[in-house]
């Protein structure tokens, strides 16, 4: 009891603040490939706070707050769900299939956030992340099942047990490349990054869900961004980079897990609605069912 | 009577019958049906005691002459067509009076104008149209899915 | 009992529609169902005392072979009993000119004594004189209309059914040529010598046309729908709910007794699906709702004759519980018809102007379809029960073709129902929504069928104690053997008489 | 009197004061009291609770016994009806009256249909099976023809599906007779088995298509979704919570009780390519996923659940033909959790047609500020279904989920998932282009539905969010129905299972996820500024004050991306397929009409006397 | 032109069918089971040297009733098919009287079919003939005149009234016997000489009654269907 509400209380510290950093890294690595400098190293401390600070702060009812409210607690409850290093929170009574449905939450929230609004704009771009959503968690849950499968457990605690006790060979990535393979795809389209950034539209604010967040509701938003990234990647980690043996492999592991294929993925051009779903429902899908073909036979 | 006459007597009934029903089954003219059928019926009866009848017999009546043990033929089929041609009698008769009131009505004896002037009378009658029309039966067929009012442009919304 | 009152199920009611345009003006109107509620009280005692044991009268008191035979076993007293009820529950009360009404309740008192006639006859030629009784009472009942439609129908429907007679007139001098008797019991206990062959087979298929044409037998029931459609209700009702289940049980007689054969049971399988098929997807087109119903019936007498095709008791009690129950629905939907008439676009927002009418037309369909526990599930129980119990495949197919048409005929059925729970026709639909025509007699009729719907209701509370007596009717009915012995109690007299 | 008898007494007693006195404002107080009752008594009762009466009939016994599994249903089947009678009892009846419909009806049919489910649940043969299936089906005929002339229509379109079915179910009924001799249920699970392939295959294909139809299992599915939409308000909440189910229970008597499912996936065809196990599990899995993208489209409210009422189904399916332990406690478990958060959003939506008049999903919007309980109903509702934590629906859907990762079936799990993804999507657009958005002007001034509707829909979403921090209170349901049909109990803790491979505790779930939203909530409220509040109707969109009277809510065509790829996907072959079958009947009709009408009947006589003639003498 | 092709090919064949049945055993010898019998013991036990009238009134004596029953119904039916209702009974204009010849012969003929009719009638059990035959000679009788002066009407009450009593005289004898005897239509009043007018017992009477019933049947068939014709 005592140490879930330690983890409750230290996790969104910790998730935050690499959340932060992975944000950093991004904009770090997209501003050198477009040969710019990028961001000061506190930037996005700085953003949310900046936001947070704002004296014009305009709510458009309860369900606007509660909205970015549930978008963030969902993802502090997520964190408690994960075992990282030193702490297993719940792990060992939600599992995995719980955790993918407990990474739903915020996005209802912020959809429901988004609705009370009544901007036509926001509600297109909830349509958006909707139809997002709905193409990245089918890859997903395939990759989920394949990796239940052959860690013959749900517990993500076992999973990383599992893969720990035999070295990087025992690894998930190394027993199911191709299901790591569309993880990773799944995990991109996931964090709504480039080329998959259509429903955040962050370019043009004016036609996406953000369209009437502003002061704390958008720096919630922010932290819910951070929150979000610690946690998918940190899923990933878990189920095939054999989780974290200490902090300090676990958080290389993390920052590599959305370097490496963002690096890559930056410099294709946005997908539009029904390409993303094309896209992900053909690579990953055929990727991830081929890899549970070849777990389970 | 030799076999050759009962042979003659035999096919005489059954084209009487073929005939009778021949005429019955091809005429349109509804006083020539009735009389097809009579002629039907008279070859059935024909037949009927023909299955009576027996080689080197009498009627059956007993008469002072003969002796009671005397070879006679079955007089039972002679009762029962003694009952069906009577009964023919009755049935021509019903038929006779519906053709003359048809005819009343209808100025024709041709059954095929009869049959679609009733038809036509059986429609108006109940108020429906006639059978030829094309339209659903009344109450309509089983429904096309309900859709919602906007549905249109997005086509096959049931599933 | 006496079985020398089986007589009087005849004679009573020929008796009467002798006399009747005799009696004084005052009693003229009392004379038929007087006489109807006296064959019908001889019914239910008749129906008391063959349960045990069959009755068997020697009319004129020559002995079996010889001369004509009457026998009342429980299936034929119960049929007595129904037709004496069926009659005055469709009994002409008036509604036409007096001399008319005359010859309409004679016609129906000769067409009761008719229908008595044929269910206790143990003589063949007997069968097809009441038969023809039966059919020109009909014939004149059917044209009683006095519309010039309702006389071509019948002109044709006279035609057919002429012809059909003529075809089982040949069949019986088939049988006759064969085996040198008319007597039933005499003919089965014949039969497997001489009958069992082509020609008995022929002679059986003839018969089968000829008294077909009444029991609406698909091949020879074209006349139903129209003759049903220009007649008046009562009249398709009673020719539909009585006639037609009087011709089916001399078929089943016949089959059961002399030609308990596997190919005339097929004969009858085969015809009688065709009868479901064409009879209820006919009706599911239908436009106006005495066609419909006429279609209708003929589907469910295409079931009453599969379900005789089953052998053994099994098979005699489908067909009588699917002939009973429809001697009491489809009388009354055809009275109901007659409250409302007309074609079933019509019928829209009848429930309002009678909501009971409609309650009861709904009842009744529901028990047509079959649904529990309203009697008519029994009867398809009892039929595809039997069905199932059979070996050969076509038993089954025939199961199928019950299954499926019953589908159909809940959608037609319902869609009435629909109609008439549905709104009013509105607009210039209005103008045409028929309030009753002037010749009916509304009250008369709606009560009728309640008194129909009444029956089928005590049927349902009391299924299961109608199921013992129906297995032992079934059981009677279906026993050739104790039919010749109650018959000719000892065949040596028989062989004495062949000399 | 015992139990079983005295409850079924009282369900007549009622459909008996309903027709007496049902318009009256007594009767909804009196039938409230005795459906409590009779709850109770259910609750109450040891198990299995037997009929005093029994009938024989033809040669069979027909009798009625109540079991563990029947119990469950029947718990459901109560429930739903008082919620539906204390909606039906207030303002909602008052105005259903006054709009010319009758009460009395409505509450008979309501009263009828628990009658006759009950009677089905407890059925102990063949028989008492059919016949209480057949009662379903037209007290459920009678639910949905009432409402008006669509509701009559749409009914009408579901009278050849229910005939169709009770006349599968009643061949499957003659075939058992006759080839095992019996119609006892009890006799028939010991000798059902036993029967060869053949015949257990036929006997599998009628039963199941008949159950199915009830059911709505695809491709039987059509009549399902405007029948129940269309009916009156509680009757439709009613039929959508327990009324399909009774197709559920009949499969699964018949898969596990009579046939068993070992013996079912005996059943291969096309040389063991799959099996009949094989085969349902997939019906299932269809079911599930082609109904939700159906839902998915639908501009009505009520259509809209109604569709997902047929998806939802699949899982129910899915989890009990799964077998083990945990699938079959999940397909089980989620015919509760459906029943209540169904019920719910239901007469939300009715609540909302009560006050607005429509439930067109694209006339309404913003009414979250108006109706803030039935917002409220709502959004737990659509959580529950789309089966996201901590509502209820998502245990049942988690055990679903298991039991298909547990016994290896990638691809419907796969099926499911993308189901329960649709269901997010779905109900989004319910509760968005009904609550969210812009409010129009003619519904500013709406008040939130009277207590007589909000009281029942909150009890059944307390109901939803209890049993979802607690499954165990329901599970321990589940487990009896389990124990009665002969599969095996899931062992079950009161926050869920405990497993080694993956257990589930609600109750840390959701206190952990209530602590998130604590901590979300420090951090939104704890931090920065206050918020001013905005008016609803103060809105702009880049850079243009929208007023009122502009209709700006972004209803229509919702996800027209998604849409855009998938909608070629699913065309309306199913509709294809029953009109084509429509079609067909027509065309026989009228050719058996042909046969009527020929002109000289006389000439066929002729011709049929040949060829039969010709057939006896020659054959 | 097929159909018409077609439907007498098929009447052939139903004609060659029945040919095939019926020469499948000897023509000319019939079993007789039932005949044979009959043959043997009417004499006796009924009385009638007819053995034929034996048996159409006595063995089948039900059948004979309904026959009268159809012939009845057939008259009731015409009358409903084309009797008119009250007050239009009369036909409108006189209709020309038949020649000379016609009218003197059937002034005639008249008394002669009279009493051939009832001859015929009577003697029924013992020489071929009876009810039906003289039957409808009364018949004819009775419409030979309406045929030489049509304007001259029968009257219907009075056939009406012969219908129903010849009709009821034919079951009431049954009825006796069913009092008497206890079987209906069981002969009565013993057999009596073989051959001669008065034996048989009840046979001559009922034939009586079924001579007059037929012939007013007939009669009225016929006198309907004057009407009509003359009425139109």
């Amino acid at each position: 009891m005592m140490h879930i509400l330690i983890e409750l209380a230290v996790m969104p510290l910790v998730a935050f603040t690499i959340g932060m950093f992975m944000v950093l890294m991004m904009r770090k690595i997209a501003a050198k490939i477009q040969r710019r400098v990028g961001p000061p190293l506190l930037q996005p401390l700085y953003d949310i706070v900046k936001l947070y600070a704002k004296k014009t702060q305009s709510s458009h009812g309860l369900l606007h707050d509660i909205g970015i409210v549930m978008a963030v607690g969902g993802y502090i409850a997520a964190e408690t769900m994960l075992p990282v290093p030193g702490m297993n929170g719940i792990a060992d009574k939600a599992g995995l299939l719980t955790l993918a449905y407990v990474t739903m939450i915020p996005s209802l929230g912020l959809a429901l956030g988004v609705g009370q609004c009544a901007n036509p704009n926001g509600s297109i771009g909830i349509a958006r992340a909707l139809t997002a959503m709905l193409a990245y968690d089918i890859p997903f849950v395939v990759i989920i099942f394949g990796a239940s499968w052959f860690y013959g457990s749900n517990n993500l605690i076992e999973v990383i047990a599992a893969q720990q006790a035999g070295g990087i060979a025992s690894w998930g990535v190394t027993k199911m490349p191709l299901l790591a393979i569309a993880g990773l795809f799944t995990l991109y389209a996931m964090l709504g990054k480039q080329p998959f950034e259509i429903y955040v539209a962050p370019a043009e604010i004016a036609t996406g869900p953000m369209v009437e967040m502003g002061g704390k509701h958008l720096g919630g938003l922010f932290v819910m961004q951070c929150f979000q990234l610690f946690t998918a990647s940190a899923v990933y980690v878990s189920m095939f980079l054999g989780g974290g043996e200490n902090w300090l492999f676990f958080i290389l592991k993390l920052f590599a897990v959305v370097a490496i294929p963002m690096s890559m993925a930056f410099v294709f051009p946005r997908y539009r609605t029904e390409d993303v779903l094309a896209v992900v429902w053909r690579w990953p899908m055929v990727l991830g069912l081929a890899g549970v073909w070849l777990v389970m036979h | 009577m030799s076999e050759f006459a009962l042979l003659t007597l035999l096919i005489g009934a059954l084209s009487l019958i073929a005939i009778g029903i021949g005429g019955l089954v091809l005429s349109r003219n509804l006083f020539r049906i009735v009389l097809a059928l009579s002629l039907a019926e008279a070859g059935a009866n024909l037949l009927l005691v023909l299955v009576g009848f027996r080689r080197d017999a009498i009627a059956p009546i007993i008469e002072q002459g003969h002796a009671l043990t005397a070879t006679m033929v079955d007089p039972i089929p002679q009762a029962m067509v003694l009952t069906a041609i009577v009964i023919g009698v009755g049935v021509q008769a019903l038929a006779l009076s519906l053709a003359i009131r048809a005819y009343v009505a209808y100025g024709t004896l041709d059954m095929n104008v009869m049959r679609s002037r009733m038809e036509t009378d059986i429609s108006d009658a109940a108020g429906a149209q006639p059978a030829t029309s094309q339209h659903a039966p009344a109450g309509g067929r089983p429904l096309p899915p309900i859709s919602a009012p906007r549905l249109a442009h997005n086509k096959g919304a049931q599933g | 009992m006496n079985p020398s009152f089986i007589a009087l199920v005849v004679a009573l009611p020929l008796l009467a529609a002798f006399l009747l345009p005799l009696v004084p003006k005052v009693l003229r109107r009392l004379v038929g169902p007087l006489v109807l509620l006296v064959v019908a009280a001889l019914g239910m005692a008749l129906w008391q005392a063959s349960l045990s044991e069959p009755l068997v009268l020697a009319v004129g008191g020559f002995r079996p072979p010889l001369g004509i035979v009457f026998y009342v076993d429980s299936v034929a007293a119960l049929f007595v009993l129904a037709v004496a009820l069926v009659t005055l529950l469709l009994w002409p009360w008036g509604g036409d000119a007096s001399e008319n009404l005359d010859r309409k309740q004679s016609l129906t008192l000769v067409l009761a004594a008719a229908c008595a006639g044929l269910t206790v006859s143990g003589d063949l030629f007997n069968v097809y004189v009441f038969y023809e009784l039966a059919a020109v009472t009909s014939y004149g009942l059917a044209a009683g209309s006095r519309t010039a439609a309702a006389q071509v129908a019948t002109f044709r429907y006279v035609i057919l059914g002429s012809l059909g007679s003529l075809l089982a007139l040949i069949g019986i001098t088939l049988i006759y040529f064969r085996s040198g008797t008319l007597n039933l019991a005499h003919l089965a206990d014949l039969a497997p010598q001489t009958l069992h062959d082509p020609l008995g087979l022929a002679a059986f298929f003839l018969i089968l046309l000829g008294l077909g044409v009444k029991a609406e037998l698909f091949l020879v029931n074209t006349w139903a729908p129209e003759v049903y459609a220009t007649a008046e209700a009562r009249v398709s009702a009673l020719l539909a709910g009585l006639v037609s289940k009087l011709a089916l049980l001399v078929v089943a007689r016949l089959l059961v007794l002399v030609f308990p054969l596997p190919e005339a049971r097929e004969a009858l399988l085969v015809l009688g699906m065709l009868g479901m098929i064409s009879g209820e997807f006919a009706a599911y087109r239908a436009r106006d709702i005495k066609r419909m119903l006429a279609w209708s019936s003929i589907g469910q007498l295409g079931a009453a004759f599969i379900a005789f095709a089953i052998p053994g008791p099994a098979g005699v009690a489908a067909g009588l519980a699917i002939a009973l129950h429809h001697l009491v629905v489809k009388p009354a939907l055809f009275l109901l018809a007659e409250r409302w008439g007309g074609s079933l676009a019509r019928l829209a927002g009848a429930a309002r102007r009678s909501p009971l009418g409609a309650a009861l037309f709904a009842l009744f369909a529901l028990s047509l379809i079959g649904v529990p526990p309203l009697p008519g599930f029994w009867a398809k129980y009892l039929l595809l029960s039997g069905l199932a119990a059979q070996p050969d495949n076509l038993y089954l197919l025939a199961g199928l073709v019950v299954l499926v048409t019953t589908v159909v005929e809940a959608v037609y059925l319902f869609r009435v129902v629909g109609v008439m729970y549905g709104r009013e026709a509105k607009g210039e639909d209005a103008g045409l929504t028929n309030t009753g025509s002037a010749n009916t007699q509304p009250a008369s009729a709606l009560a009728g069928s309640g008194v129909f719907a009444a029956l089928l209701l005590a049927a349902a509370l009391a299924a299961p104690l109608l199921a013992a007596p129906l297995g032992r009717m079934a059981t009677q009915m279906s026993d050739g053997a104790a039919y010749v012995a109650r018959v000719l109690p000892s065949t040596a007299t028989l062989s004495g008489a062949a000399q | 009197m015992n139990a079983l008898d005295l409850l079924l007494s009282l369900s007549a007693l009622m459909l008996l004061a309903a027709f007496l006195f049902g318009q009256t404002r007594v009767y909804p107080w009196l039938a409230g009291i005795l459906f409590t009752g009779q709850l109770v008594l259910l609750a109450g009762s040891d198990l299995p609770m037997a009929a005093g009466v029994g009938l024989e009939i033809f040669g069979q016994q027909v009798g009625w016994q109540l079991d563990g599994f029947g119990r469950y249903f029947a718990l459901i089947t109560i429930g739903a009806a008082l919620a539906s009678n204390v909606y039906m009892g207030g303002e909602w009846g008052e105005r259903y009256q006054a709009d010319g419909h009758s009460l009395r009806w409505l509450h008979a049919a309501l009263a009828g249909n628990v009658l006759a489910m009950l009677l089905l649940l407890s059925s102990k043969d063949l028989i008492a099976f059919f016949i209480g299936w057949e009662l379903t089906s037209w007290a459920g005929f009678l639910l949905m023809a009432q409402g008006g002339e669509r509701a009559l229509r749409a009914a009408l379109r579901y009278v050849p599906y229910a005939m169709g079915g009770a006349m599968a179910v009643l061949g499957g009924l003659v075939l058992t007779l006759s080839w095992t001799g019996t119609l006892d249920l009890l006799e028939l699970s010991r000798v059902m088995s036993t029967l060869g392939n053949g015949q257990l295959a036929l006997l599998l294909a009628l039963f199941a298509i008949g159950f199915s139809i009830k059911m709505g299992l695809l491709p039987f599915h059509l009549w399902q979704a405007p029948a129940y939409a269309e009916a009156a308000g509680p009757g439709t909440a009613f039929l959508g919570a327990i009324s399909a189910r009774m197709g559920l229970f009949a499969l699964g008597i018949l898969l596990v009780k009579l046939m068993t499912l070992s013996r079912v996936a005996d059943l291969a065809f096309i040389d063991g390519l799959f099996t009949a196990r094989d085969l349902l599990a997939w019906v299932a899995a269809l079911t599930i996923v082609l109904p939700t993208f159906t839902a998915l489209k639908q501009n009505d409210a009520r259509y809209l659940l109604a569709w997902h009422g047929i998806g939802q189904g699949g899982y129910m399916l899915l989890g009990i033909v799964m077998g083990d332990a945990t699938g079959s406690a999940g397909g089980l478990l989620h015919v509760f959790n459906y029943a209540t958060y169904q019920a719910a959003l239901v007469l939300a939506v009715f609540a909302v047609m009560h006050r607005t008049g429509t439930a067109d999903l694209n006339s309404l919007g913003g009414l979250v500020t108006r109706m803030p309980l039935t917002f409220l109903v709502m959004l737990l509702g659509i959580i529950g279904l789309a089966g996201l934590p901590p509502m209820n629906g998502f245990v049942s859907k988690w055990l679903v989920y298991r039991s298909l990762m547990v016994e290896g079936r990638p691809l419907l799990f796969l099926m499911t998932v993308i189901g329960t993804l649709g269901t997010i999507l779905s109900v989004y657009k319910l509760i968005h282009n009904t609550f969210l958005g812009q409010l129009r002007a003619e519904h500013e001034h709406i008040r939130e539905a009277p207590w007589s509707m909000t009281v029942p829909m909150l009890a059944l979403v307390i109901l939803a969010f209890v049993t979802g921090v607690a499954p165990g209170l329901a599970l321990s349901w589940v487990a009896e129905a389990q124990a009665a049909l002969g599969l095996p109990v899931l062992a079950y803790t009161l926050g869920g299972i405990e497993s080694p491979r993956g257990s589930l505790d609600m109750l840390w779930i959701v206190g952990v996820l209530f602590a998130g939203f604590g901590i979300g909530a420090l951090l939104f409220y704890g931090a920065g500024g206050r918020s001013k509040r905005v008016h609803q109707l103060d809105n702009y969109a880049g850079g243009h004050f929208l007023s009122a009277d502009v209709r700006y809510h972004y209803s229509d065509h919702f996800y027209a991306g998604l849409m855009h790829r998938i909608g070629p996907l699913y065309r309306g072959s199913f509709t294809w397929l029953e009109s084509a079958v429509a079609s067909a009947t027509d065309l026989a009709a009228s050719l058996m009409q042909a046969w009527y009408r020929q002109a000289v009947p006389a000439l066929t006589l002729l011709v049929a006397a040949v060829l039969g003639l010709g057939w006896m003498v020659w054959r | 032109m097929l159909t018409r092709y077609g439907a007498l090919l098929f009447a052939a064949g139903f004609a060659f069918l029945l040919f095939v049945l019926f020469t499948s055993q000897p023509l000319g010898a019939p079993t007789m089971l039932a005949g044979q019998a009959v043959l043997n013991e009417a004499a006796g036990t009924v009385g009638a040297a007819n053995i034929v009238t034996a048996v159409v009134l006595a063995y089948r004596g039900i059948d004979t009733l309904g026959e009268l029953s159809i012939l009845f119904a057939a008259a009731t039916a015409v009358g409903l098919v084309l009797g008119r209702s009250h007050g239009k009974q009369a036909s409108g204009e006189a209709t020309e009287p038949g020649g000379f010849i016609l009218r003197a012969g059937s002034d005639l003929l008249f008394p002669l079919l009279l009493v051939v009719g009832f001859y015929i009638i009577v003697h029924g059990h013992l020489t071929p003939g009876g009810g039906f035959q003289g039957g409808v000679v009364l018949a004819a009788a009775f419409v030979l005149p309406v045929l030489a002066r049509p304007s001259e009407t029968v009257s219907h009450a009075a056939m009406a009234w012969v219908e129903g009593l010849a009709g009821t005289a034919f079951i009431a004898t049954g009825l006796a016997a069913l009092a008497v005897d206890h079987a209906f239509l069981a002969p009565l009043l013993g057999t009596g000489q073989l051959g001669a007018l008065l034996s048989g017992g009840t046979l001559p009477l009922l034939y009586l009654a079924v001579g007059l019933k037929v012939g007013a049947e007939l009669a009225s068939l016929l006198l309907r269907m004057t009407e009509e014709e003359s009425g139109t």
